[in-house]
């Protein structure tokens, strides 16, 4: 876990060494410069709030698209270059696992503001967080510019990779082994315009692909998206693409970059729903199968996961060392020398890690099958679909859709004048 | 072309992940510029080395300060909040309690009037012992500032006085026997051209020579000064020179402690590399008798930070026989080295 | 079609009850979130200057071009030297200002003749750039008074300090955002 | 509506056109422009990276010429040039990736902005093809998903097959359990004394390679709460009888306690200890035993989250309920916020770390106690789903954790005793609902009763080879303690309804189990069946736990009155009523001729003069 002892009050036993007397020379004192205001973070939850109010009313009451693009303008500039990515609803999920599981950790309330509202809107309103409020969803959406059809197939199976990626973050947060989401952030370098050359690097490959393929890390990435996803599903009031009916024009089929888009379904013949209704059984059945398979392997990975807990790497240094089988030295170890703390200690606790790593693993590999055995099993459930609308899990609610819809230009042209006057 | 371009990019970024830094196990990655090395400077000569270790007596304290020579070469270490008393063969003899910490001891010698009479300095004041290890006298108190460092006693027939430096005012102040403090010596002065002592920690030592003169190491500038009892300033005798090289003292300030040899001549040691060295009579330097190698066999440890910032700092002493006495107190121990070369022992 | 609109009035009733059941679960959550940290103070992240082994990963590893963390200096625990080992090259040609025996790269060190042998040594921050050679120096032979410190009107405060990950020593801590700082000479009355 | 838009459409080709070319334009600049500085920077990245103006050989190699040559003023200038010039370069560098970076994003917006203006322009309604029969897409992507996300699965698996096949370790399965544990340096140094000094005095304990006390000078001193192993017995004690707090008669020496405390007194050898602890600090107190004078008072440091916040508590607790434990080497204290710390007998702080501040109701109250090297620390807090609760065993040392057992229950207020059961030593601790034993050594769970209910403050007590837990609700339970699992339905011997207390400890003897409720009532079981033998009422209240000494009971009232009772067969006579003068809710601790009692200001030692 991540205690951390400070021994600041254990310098007050030190009896300092007198300065020597001078005639007349004041020391000059160690400035200490505050941070931020903290004020600042009543001020970020409250644009949070409003924004979220915004995005949801721009996207289910206006139903415009200007007014979504304006907002997540104003949230990337604000969030994103004037905030420098942190604090980020994203990274959010991390400190509230490290908290759940180390008292000790304090986590802001900015932090719970961000992991919990966007999550509470979700569930009422679709991912309207995800259009216009998320400073990285709002730079994917800005810089889209010339969306490539992605085959559904490969949507559904790595859309499957943010689930995984969520089940690791927790893990590792709540181990106090690091946050994975936050060290991993394609944009946040870009946001502050400086960061380590492989995080740019990666930053600018994800913006390029970001030009051909829409919102690529929040498909195929984002573990809060994983979320949003299954709280989107029970949403109640979700975007819809007409307004009122849908008049089945199909002029809407390829208006989503995001392939958010399901066409309305077809009637079956019994004897392919006997075989859907046999495969469905099967898969069912598949899933526990995959759980068990997924335990095991997650289980064999204890040691390489532990070596992304600090102490586990630095005990397997030190043993190295002693093995002779590295040259010299590094700091850590070197750090840990000094200390006099018996190595025997660190190789105990650094064991204990690795068994605790087993069982997380293991949780972990079980929680990769489940997500494949659910998924599995909701490809092969049919539903019935009357008209064209957005897959709520994968709707990010952009707007794009609207004014594909003759109906929505209809309600357009009709509300045109009352729109002049109000000065719109 | 756009496949290529998003097939390019994944794999690039893939490439890019996998080089980000997870830990700080590469190093900082700064030029050579910002090494600080002093590894060339800790490696000694194994020619210059003219002891050896014969032996050592552990020690129970948690922070020993200081180690004396008494009296048929008993040795005296003082820690924690007692004295620890040793015969000349390494064998515990006693033990004498302390109210408080001690910082420095002195025991009279054979020529003094009172041997074996044992002079600890607390911070701020000095007590005295008889040799059965009773409290006979608490001298007068030197006020907030005090920091004892050091005592040293004169021991040739006529002189008895007790000499103790004191970081914290930066001077040596002189008693008498009974704990009168006559003088203090070693006060700036510019008619005298005594520069005053620079002290920058509390380390601040001295020593009484054979030849009667006092010797007042003043670490800011690197040299052991000469003082008549009386607080003359002897000029021409002062020596030692700041350099990194084994025949100077090194760092900011040294050497830390330093104790006269029985047949002239010193042993100083430094702090910071923490070596302990043998210098003639006059200042020349003469050999090595432990270096860092043994006395901090964590490589690193002098130039990382430290926990309170406590430098394990070693004391030296000298018995009789030649034999040099090292206090170690991060490995609580005494090291007894003694001259690889038997004549050495006679000659310096 | 009566039956098909019962069917969606009980959908209708089934997500009303999840949605709630699980902003009622949200809300539990916060709750419980907000109880464990209670009236603590936000957290900022710090350098431990006793647990600090002046690396110099500091300079490197931050994700500001130019580090948060610079190195500082505790006055009262300064010995004054005139041969400073935290400003002088280990064996300085010369006890002056000139190029060849500055210790710091930038040249980021002033020193400043105080009175006779006394002289006074500051960190001038827009040059220090956070490599800890200076701490290194004054370490091995003084007495401890440069030291590593993040400073707040440049830290981002990100949410895992990219320094703190790379800290071979784990001296990155969070501290209170009330007292963000951890000075040495703090308390000690000197 | 088409209508419109075609219309439109027509009407502005030419200018659609024109914008278009525009904007290609743009693109095309802005793309080169971004593709181009992109590669600037980086290479000027990876140039920065290898060649650092301040790495310069150049300036290297002067300065190794200058080492050569340290006289020479002309190499110092041109040294001193050379270094103005490559900060420079280096500051510039700095600058220039600055505004680079700045002309990049620029470029990148007007890249974008012009494309999407581009794509916009270039926009095509779309155009359904009819579809004849309409497809069935779910089947499709059903089919191909399934198929995807098995290839992804098998992807995976295989990634982790390779990954756990190519991580090799160096660290053992488990470290094996030897005798011979590494020490370090220092503790090494330790060790080695007695062997080469010979000689040991008596102020040091004779330490051999494991450092602790013997069973018998744990039982010759008070070492913790209830004194040696918690039963609140002493054998060897001609205690006072008689004393008066306010005329002093009987009073050796009193002395004030800087802080307040609800802690018992402990003694080793000469030594009283104490701690106490307000909102601000935590402090340990040794006395002398000669004379009462504080020897010294040590702050307890704390941590930036241990002192972030107050613990919730009452005031019958307060900050500093637990009583202090010492080896005869340290004095270990805990607090109401999770701080331990160790002193050893000269004041000097040994170690110390911060469990986290307990979630505990009324404020952390159990006390500590030693065993062999390790140190005791009942940590049971918040409710019993949330699995806080834990037993610990630190290294007296060193303060690290030795062993940690997990508790299903919810926070308690006992302090668990250390018993020799025919040999086998256990540490038993009470809660809500289990009494739990553990091996000290490795805190192994040895057996367990369910028992107690509710807010459990009463701490067990031992005696003829039966454990004794009671609590006001819902009884006093004997429990033979040579069980082994769950002995609730076997090892439960009788249970006793009357006289249950709130705070007060049972005290038992092969004999006798003596109740003290916290209204006053005194009541003797017989320690074999069961049966009430006798009941004696109290005009006080009572915090503090009855105390065997010799052969008499020692009661001392909350509001300072205190009785002494010599308990027999058929009933209890008072021996003595004295006075201490003030509140005490502490428990005494005796040693030979003396007793030591803590009142609400003062700590009492008691005895003749």
């Amino acid at each position: 876990m991540m205690v951390v002892a400070v021994s600041a009050a254990a310098a007050l036993a030190v009896e300092r060494f007198p300065p020597p007397d001078f005639t007349d020379h004041q020391l000059p004192q160690t400035t200490t410069p505050h941070g931020r205001w903290l004020g600042w973070e009543y001020f970020d939850m409250a644009a949070l709030a409003a924004g979220l109010v915004l995005a949801s009313y721009f996207a289910l009451g206006r139903r415009s698209r200007k007014g979504l693009v304006g907002l997540a303008t104003v949230a990337m500039v604000w969030l994103g270059f004037w905030r420098q990515g942190c604090v980020c609803a994203i990274g959010a999920i991390q400190n509230v696992s490290l908290a759940v599981f180390d008292p000790s950790y304090t986590v802001p309330l900015t932090v719970i503001a961000f992991f919990a509202l966007p999550l509470l809107v979700t569930l009422f309103f679709g991912r309207t967080f995800c259009a216009a409020v998320c400073p990285l969803g709002a730079v994917q959406e800005l810089t889209l510019v010339r969306p490539v059809r992605v085959p559904g197939w490969v949507d559904q199976s790595l859309g499957l990779v943010p689930f995984i990626y969520l089940g690791a973050a927790v893990l590792f947060a709540a181990t106090g082994a690091g946050f994975i989401i936050c060290q991993y952030d394609p944009y946040v370098g870009f946001f502050r315009l400086s960061g380590n050359a492989a995080m740019i690097t990666f930053g600018i490959c994800l913006l390029v692909i970001g030009l051909f393929i829409g919102r690529p890390y929040c498909r195929y990435l984002c573990p809060l998206g994983a979320i949003f996803g299954l709280f989107s599903r029970v949403s109640g009031r979700h975007v819809r693409i007409p307004p009122d009916e849908c008049i089945q024009c199909r002029l809407c089929e390829d208006a989503c970059p995001y392939g958010a888009i399901r066409p309305p379904t077809v009637p079956q013949t019994p004897a392919e729903r006997a075989r859907g209704r046999r495969r469905l059984g099967w898969m069912l059945a598949l899933a526990p199968v995959l759980v068990v398979v997924g335990t095991g392997l997650g289980y064999t990975l204890a040691t390489p996961l532990s070596l992304v807990h600090r102490e586990v790497r630095l005990a397997e240094r030190m043993k190295l060392e002693e093995a002779g089988k590295v040259e010299g030295t590094i700091d850590a170890s070197d750090a840990f020398r000094n200390t006099g703390r018996p190595a025997r200690e660190l190789y105990t606790e650094a064991i204990a890690l690795r068994e605790r790593f087993a069982f997380l693993g293991g949780l972990l590999g079980g929680w990769v099958g489940l997500v494949i055995g659910m998924k599995l099993v909701h490809l092969s459930i049919r539903r019935k679909r009357d008209e064209y609308s957005p897959d709520p899990a994968w709707c990010v609610s952009c707007g794009r859709c609207f004014e594909y819809c003759p109906s929505e230009q209809q309600t357009l042209i009709q509300e045109l004048p009352t729109l002049e006057k109000s000065g719109v | 072309m756009i496949g290529i371009a998003v097939v390019l990019a994944v794999a690039i970024g893939a490439v890019a992940v996998s080089r980000v830094p997870r830990s700080g196990d590469a190093g900082s990655g700064l030029p050579q510029r910002f090494d600080y090395d002093l590894k060339t400077h800790k490696t000694i000569d194994p020619a210059l080395i003219l002891y050896r270790q014969a032996g050592e007596l552990p020690l129970d304290l948690s922070a020993s300060r200081a180690v004396a020579v008494g009296p048929e070469d008993r040795i005296y270490v003082a820690g924690d909040q007692k004295i620890l008393v040793f015969d000349r063969e390494g064998t515990r003899r006693s033990e004498i309690a302390l109210e408080s910490e001690p910082r420095c001891l002195a025991v009279g010698g054979a020529g003094n009037k009172e041997p074996g009479r044992i002079y600890v300095g607390m911070r701020d004041h000095v007590e005295v012992y008889g040799p059965d290890g009773t409290r006979q006298a608490v001298w007068e108190r030197l006020g907030e500032k005090a920091v004892l460092t050091s005592i040293a006693v004169a021991d040739s027939a006529d002189e008895h006085d007790i000499f103790a430096a004191d970081a914290g005012h930066r001077v040596v102040h002189r008693y008498d026997p009974s704990g009168k403090r006559l003088a203090e010596i070693g006060r700036r002065n510019r008619e005298q051209k005594i520069r005053g002592f620079i002290i920058p920690s509390p380390y601040f030592d001295l020593a009484v020579t054979a030849d009667g003169l006092l010797r007042v190491v003043n670490p800011g500038m690197h040299r052991i000064e000469a003082y008549t009892f009386d607080g003359h300033f002897e000029e021409p005798l002062v020596w030692g020179k700041a350099s990194l090289e084994i025949e100077g003292f090194c760092g900011c300030c040294n050497p830390a402690n330093m104790a006269a040899m029985p047949g002239g001549g010193y042993v100083t040691a430094e702090k910071g590399i923490p070596r302990v060295k043998i210098y003639g009579a006059d200042g020349n330097f003469v050999g090595v008798v432990a270096g860092p190698d043994v006395l901090a066999p964590t490589a690193t440890i002098t130039e990382e930070t430290r926990e309170d910032h406590k430098l394990e700092v070693v004391d030296v002493a000298a018995d009789s026989r030649g034999r040099i006495l090292v206090l170690d107190p991060a490995a609580r121990k005494v090291r007894i080295f003694v001259a690889r070369n038997p004549q050495m022992e006679t000659k310096s | 079609m009566a039956s098909s609109s019962d069917k969606l009035d009980r959908r209708q009733f089934v997500g009303n009850g999840v949605r709630i059941a699980g902003a009622i679960g949200l809300g539990g959550f916060v709750g419980f979130l907000a109880g464990r940290r209670g009236s603590a103070d936000d957290t900022v992240w710090q350098i431990d200057p006793n647990k600090c082994i002046a690396c110099g990963n500091c300079a490197t590893y931050c994700v500001l071009d130019e580090s948060a963390a610079k190195c500082v200096h505790s006055y009262p625990m300064c010995g004054y030297c005139e041969l400073c080992t935290g400003y002088f090259e280990p064996d300085p040609n010369d006890l002056n200002s000139g190029a060849e025996n500055q210790l710091c790269p930038t040249g980021a060190i002033v020193r400043k003749f105080v009175e006779e042998p006394y002289h006074e040594y500051s960190i001038d921050e827009a040059l220090c750039i956070g490599c800890a050679k200076c701490v290194k120096g004054c370490n091995a032979f003084g007495n401890g008074s440069l030291y590593m410190q993040v400073r707040h009107d440049r830290c981002l405060n990100c949410n895992e300090c990219a320094i703190a990950v790379a800290c071979p020593s784990q001296a990155f801590v969070r501290v209170p955002a009330s007292n963000p700082y951890l000075l040495k000479h703090k308390g000690t009355g000197a | 509506m088409t209508d419109t838009t075609a219309s439109t459409s027509e009407a502005t080709a030419p200018q659609v056109q024109s914008l278009y070319r525009i904007a290609r334009a743009v693109i095309a600049v802005a793309g080169v422009f971004v593709v181009l500085a992109t590669i600037l920077m980086l290479w000027d990245f990876s140039r920065r990276q290898a060649k650092d103006p301040l790495e310069s050989p150049k300036y290297l190699a002067l300065k190794a010429q200058l080492a050569k040559d340290p006289r020479n003023e002309q190499l110092k200038a041109e040294i001193r040039e050379l270094d103005l010039l490559l900060r420079r370069q280096y500051f510039r560098q700095r600058q220039f990736t600055q505004i680079g970076t700045w002309l990049l994003l620029g470029g990148a917006v007007v890249f974008v902005v012009a494309a999407k203006t581009a794509a916009a322009l270039r926009w095509r309604p779309p155009m359904p093809q009819p579809q004849p029969v309409p497809l069935d897409h779910d089947a499709t992507l059903g089919r191909r998903g399934r198929w995807a996300v098995v290839g992804l699965a098998l992807v995976l698996s295989a990634a982790v097959l390779v990954l756990a096949a190519s991580c090799q370790t160096e660290l053992p399965q488990t470290l094996e359990a030897s005798g011979k544990t590494e020490i370090s340096a220092v503790n090494q140094a330790a060790a080695a004394i007695p062997g080469k000094s010979g000689a040991s005095t008596p102020e040091t304990p004779p330490s051999g390679a494991a450092d602790y006390p013997t069973e018998d000078e744990m039982a010759k001193a008070w070492p913790r709460f209830r004194g040696p192993g918690g039963l609140g017995i002493s054998t060897l004690a001609d205690p006072p009888t008689k004393w008066n707090g306010i005329s002093d008669e009987g009073v050796v020496w009193k002395t004030a306690v800087p802080l307040p405390g609800n802690n018992s007194p402990i003694v080793w050898g000469n030594r009283v200890f104490l701690s106490g602890a307000t909102e601000e600090k935590r402090e340990v107190y040794c006395f002398d035993t000669g004379t009462g004078e504080l020897v010294w008072q040590k702050e307890v440091p704390g941590t930036p989250q241990s002192t972030a916040k107050l613990p919730e508590l009452s005031e019958d607790t307060g900050f500093a309920a637990p009583t202090v434990a010492t080896d005869g080497r340290r004095a270990y204290a805990i607090f109401a916020n999770g701080d331990v710390a160790a002193f050893d007998f000269a004041g000097k702080l040994a170690w110390s770390r911060s469990l986290g501040i307990p979630k505990n109701s009324y404020g952390h109250a159990a006390s500590l106690s030693v065993y062999q090297n390790l140190l005791i620390v009942p940590f049971d807090q918040g409710g019993t789903k949330d699995g806080l609760s834990k037993l610990l065993a630190l290294d007296a040392a060193t303060g690290k954790t030795a062993w940690e057992a997990k508790r299903q229950v919810p926070n308690s207020w006992t302090t668990p005793i250390v018993i020799d059961n025919q040999g086998r030593k256990q540490i038993v601790t009470a809660a809500d609902p289990w009494v739990i034993a553990y091996g000290p050594a490795d805190g192994k769970e040895i057996w367990r009763a369910k028992c107690l209910r509710q807010d459990v403050g009463p701490s067990p007590a031992f005696g003829g080879g039966t454990v004794f837990v009671a609590n006001e609700f819902p009884c006093l339970s004997a429990i033979r303690a040579d069980g082994q699992g769950d002995v609730t339905d076997t090892h439960v011997l009788w249970e006793g309804e009357d006289g249950l207390p709130d705070t007060s400890s049972p005290l038992a003897t092969a004999e006798y189990v003596f109740l003290l409720a916290s209204y006053g009532t005194l009541t003797c079981y017989d320690a074999k069946e069961g049966k009430i033998l006798w009941e004696q009422e109290f005009d006080a209240t009572f915090t503090s736990s009855p105390s065997l000494a010799g052969a008499r009971l020692y009661l001392i009232g909350k509001e300072g009155k205190c009785w002494v009772v010599e308990p027999g067969r058929e009933a209890g006579k008072i021996v003595a009523e004295s006075e201490l003068g003030e509140e005490c809710v502490t428990s005494p601790a005796f040693q030979p001729g003396r007793m030591y009692l803590r009142g609400k200001e003062h700590l009492f030692c008691i005895g003749s003069k």
